[in-house]
């Protein structure tokens, strides 16, 4: 899609407000009721022509949502110059099923209008503010439901990326492996760098590994992290007072 | 005032939330919901005779007091209290179509509204106005949104019921099924 | 009522903690601190006289309405502050891997999760739903946590094998009606 200079619009001109749209379809709609078209005929050379000078004016034309309407007008757009057979009556107008999605997007905006409305109404009367101390009072009882639990329990086991729950996968270095190094070479050496440790091509799982480990070392007072100046190296330094914790 | 009156304007005082009948009738062995009900009344009336600046409130979840809208300016300008973020477009129009089609999935939302929903779904359900309330049909047996409480507390209703409907609104569209 | 004298009453109410005079004072441009002072013995008036169950208090950092003192035992008897609580989204999901894998070590549960798990863990430890049940290997001997018969009592099962299986989930998700 060659979009290198706005499209110059037909007709007249329209003027469209940087962040004033909450999506694609909003932009269309603005565009049509500004030029006060009528949404079953839709002017859809023009309108496609008008969207993308507009995605390109507002520099949304690298949103994957506001390319997909492009792409979706521009479609009709075509499919509107094919020549259709005389005389017949099963031609479906291309434009159908946009201006059902148009009206459906308005009604949506209509109730969201209401919502708005009634929540700025509510938010007129205050709850009261101040809540009673509770301090001295034993924590309230606690409702759970099995039904729920599960439904957690399953959401889980979706949202894992494999089977975590029975993983045997290969892992380069975990925080154990990454932990029994760092005490190898704090055995050997008083005093070694970070880099030392990562080796020569780490992944981004040994890396985490080898802060973690680290981090948790420290904080037991096996080691003293530390960098001399800022983004410098980091040095590890074997703790004075090592105790086995 | 009697003195369930009393009892109940404290209690709806302490609670600083939505209040049932049920659990009003437990202030006091004696009171059925009736008395509960004639109470309420009691108290309602004399906010309002009495030019008060709160009054009793039915909610989703039952009676609370609250402040009379016509104060909210003075108080906020005051800097007494904060008021709520407003929600943006992309939220208010994610909550309307779960409020009229739920339970409904991400996808029929991100149709409907032509843009991705993830993120907007997200921090809704971390506000507590929506929730997932089961799985759909279908390839990965997606997730399916409904409001909840917290969204009609937020509006002021007492429930869905009070939502405007769709033949009441101005574009006139069926729901889905009917269309085709 | 007068006018300043119901903004007083919304606002001490609204707000989150006492309020001085000179703040009362803000709600209104013409309000000077001997209104306030007025509108306040009005209030005070209005609540003692027609016998309410809240009153205005005035300690050291301002004012505040509170609940009267012999109100406070019917509303606790009732349970009316103490309302039971859900469990939060993040509480519930650490609930769940624990019940599913335990004896299971916080590490475990924040890999799954992708969040830390501390402060949850503490909550589910003093609300005597999980436990300490012992310690793993590996650096420092992790703590390893199971659940409680606690935990059982409040899902009424007699014990951990009552638990549904993962693989019967999804079935039991589903509304009754889609089940084929």
């Amino acid at each position: 899609m060659s979009m290198a200079a706005p499209v110059q619009v037909a007709d007249r001109p329209f003027l469209v407000q940087l962040d004033a749209f909450s999506g694609p379809l909003d932009l269309l709609l603005h565009l049509i009721r500004e030029q006060e078209i009528d949404i079953a005929d839709i002017p859809i050379g023009r309108i496609a022509d008008q969207f993308l000078a507009a995605i390109h004016q507002l520099g949304l034309n690298e949103a994957a949502d506001y390319l997909e309407m492009a792409a979706y007008l521009l479609r009709i757009k075509v499919a509107m110059l094919l020549p259709r057979p005389l005389g017949d009556d099963e031609w479906e107008d291309p434009r159908a099923e946009l201006v059902r999605r148009l009206l459906e997007y308005e009604q949506i905006r209509e109730i969201a209008d209401w919502v708005s409305r009634q929540a700025g109404e509510r938010s007129d009367r205050f709850a009261r503010g101040l809540l009673p101390e509770a301090a001295e009072l034993p924590p309230p009882p606690l409702l759970l439901d099995l039904q729920e639990l599960l439904a957690t329990a399953e959401r889980l086991v979706e949202g894992l990326p494999g089977q975590v729950l029975h993983r045997v996968v290969p892992r380069p270095l975990d925080t154990e492996g990454a932990t029994l190094r760092i005490r190898e070479l704090l055995a050997t050496r008083e005093r070694f760098d970070l880099l030392e440790l990562l080796g020569s091509a780490p992944t981004v799982t040994d890396v985490i590994s080898c802060l973690i480990a680290l981090l948790e070392l420290a904080r037991l007072g096996e080691l003293i992290v530390s960098q001399d100046v800022p983004f410098g190296s980091v040095a590890i330094t074997r703790a004075v007072a090592h105790e086995a914790h | 005032m009697r003195s369930l009156t009393k009892l109940i304007e404290a209690a709806l005082f302490a609670a600083a939330r939505p209040v049932t009948i049920d659990e009003l009738a437990g202030l006091d062995p004696e009171a059925g919901e009736h008395d509960v009900r004639a109470a309420l009344d009691e108290l309602r009336l004399a906010y309002d005779a009495g030019g008060h600046g709160i009054e009793v409130v039915e909610l989703a979840d039952g009676f609370q007091i609250l402040t009379r809208r016509e104060c909210a300016e003075a108080i906020a300008e005051a800097r007494l209290v904060h008021r709520p973020r407003k929600l943006s477009a992309a939220a208010l129009e994610t909550l309307a179509i779960i409020a009229y089609r739920q339970p409904v999935g991400r996808a029929d939302i991100e149709q409907i509204r032509g843009v991705q929903a993830d993120g907007v779904l997200r921090m809704l359900q971390e506000r507590g106005l929506i929730d997932v309330v089961g799985r759909g049909e279908g390839i990965g047996r997606p997730l399916l949104y409904g409001t909840t409480a917290a969204f009609l507390e937020l509006l002021g209703l007492k429930d869905l019921s009070e939502l405007p409907r769709l033949e009441e609104l101005s574009v006139a569209l069926k729901p889905p099924g009917e269309v085709r």
